[in-house]
């Protein structure tokens, strides 16, 4: 089964068939991969000391799209060895579930470790995504990064996440 | 000129709109149609020093130029992953 | 299905029940996780310029389940939020198969990389395990780090690698 | 006293076993075990430097006394992952 390298919608995520789609594209390119890291955002059931009943997650979608390839871009100029798949969900999410998936895989782990951890600082400050937390006893939105694609101390910090 | 404005979010559950249609003045900008938009719903404006803005589904800077025809979107800060 | 969280043998690694049983166990502990990352090491076919055919891979099974135990027991001392699973294969291993999954799950995901990162540099350092790699003219055993699970540098080299 | 010797990796290659049985001097210990295998096989004495090793299936130091009936490993530099 073949899906997008990058996608955004609200059917579960399949990170068996994510990884798989990796694996093939482009054919015999992951011969050479020794390292493969998965990174899953899922719903935790408590947040900020409130207990979490479930997620709303919104998203601008075309824009969220040319987010995620300019964050792949960010991490091949950063690591060219690194292939990158990404998948975030949108709707309601129960707890347990995944919002997002990103698998990265290289010839060699330090490069798939970084670009994965990359790929998620980057998606937490640049992707026009949000999410409401339903609680007991009340709902809000989410709200955290300042998204600025151009925000340079903000790449930075997410390179430095990355131990890169 | 007719725009399309799109808000998200929680700017939507203030305007009570995920989509509006607006006239604006020709060779508006970006943030003249934020200001505009405070006008009506002064709610937003504690958004302002926060924002995020798009233009035709790409980043753009409150001083970029709005076209006939734009769909122009406003973004509150974002908490995906 | 469930498997042991730590273990080695020459059954095909399975992933999906590698993290399926992390989730279980203990009962209830994944509904407060936000972050899973899952490390896979797999069988590169090319390495220092030789065309590599297959792997054999040879452990010392029981000190290597020792080693494994030891190193959950670092992660968690250094990272308690996080659960860790490990799995590692031995015998003949094809081009792409994986030889080591590592998943680790914590409610947040600084934890999480840092302790799957710090799994896998630590494998490489103290596992009693051994690959002979076969490659087009001859075969040769990969020799690499010298075991010794005391090394405190070898240690602070594993925790600067997770960004630790 | 009598205990087993496990080889692994190259060392069983150079010594063409995975598994001896010897008899060593009682009080005997993990270095002098080994120095008494790279006697009977001169080409382990190069590994000495690089040499880890274990009784009964845990990490132990070369000065680790050996007693009878225990297993003593010899592990050249690992590779796993």
């Amino acid at each position: 089964m073949s899906v997008p390298l990058l996608a955004i919608g609200p059917a579960p995520i399949d990170v068996a068939a994510l990884a798989a789609t990796l694996a093939e594209e482009p054919a015999g390119r992951s011969l050479s991969d020794g390292a493969i890291v998965t990174f899953l955002g899922t719903v935790r059931n408590h947040n900020l000391g409130r207990a979490v009943q479930y997620l709303e997650y919104e998203a601008y979608e075309p824009l969220a799209l040319r987010a995620f390839e300019r964050i792949a871009a960010e991490a091949a100029d950063r690591w060219p060895s690194v292939r990158l798949a990404l998948h975030h969900r949108v709707g309601r999410l129960e707890i347990g579930e995944a919002s997002i998936a990103i698998v990265t895989a290289s010839p060699h782990r330090a490069e798939a470790f970084g670009a994965c951890r990359y790929a998620i600082e980057r998606v937490k400050q640049i992707a026009p995504i949000w999410k409401k937390e339903h609680f007991d006893g009340g709902d809000v939105w989410i709200e955290g990064a300042v998204a600025d694609p151009d925000d340079a101390t903000a790449r930075e910090e997410a390179y430095r996440r990355a131990c890169a | 000129m007719r725009i399309t404005v799109r808000l998200f979010a929680r700017l939507r559950d203030l305007t009570g709109a995920a989509e509006l249609t607006r006239d604006v003045p020709a060779g508006a900008t970006v943030g003249q149609v934020w200001a505009q938009l405070t006008g009506e719903f002064p709610a937003l404006a504690a958004y302002g020093p926060s924002l995020s803005s798009a233009v035709n589904a790409d980043y753009a800077r409150m001083d970029a130029p709005v076209a006939d025809g734009d769909e122009v979107a406003f973004l509150p800060p974002v908490s995906g992953g």
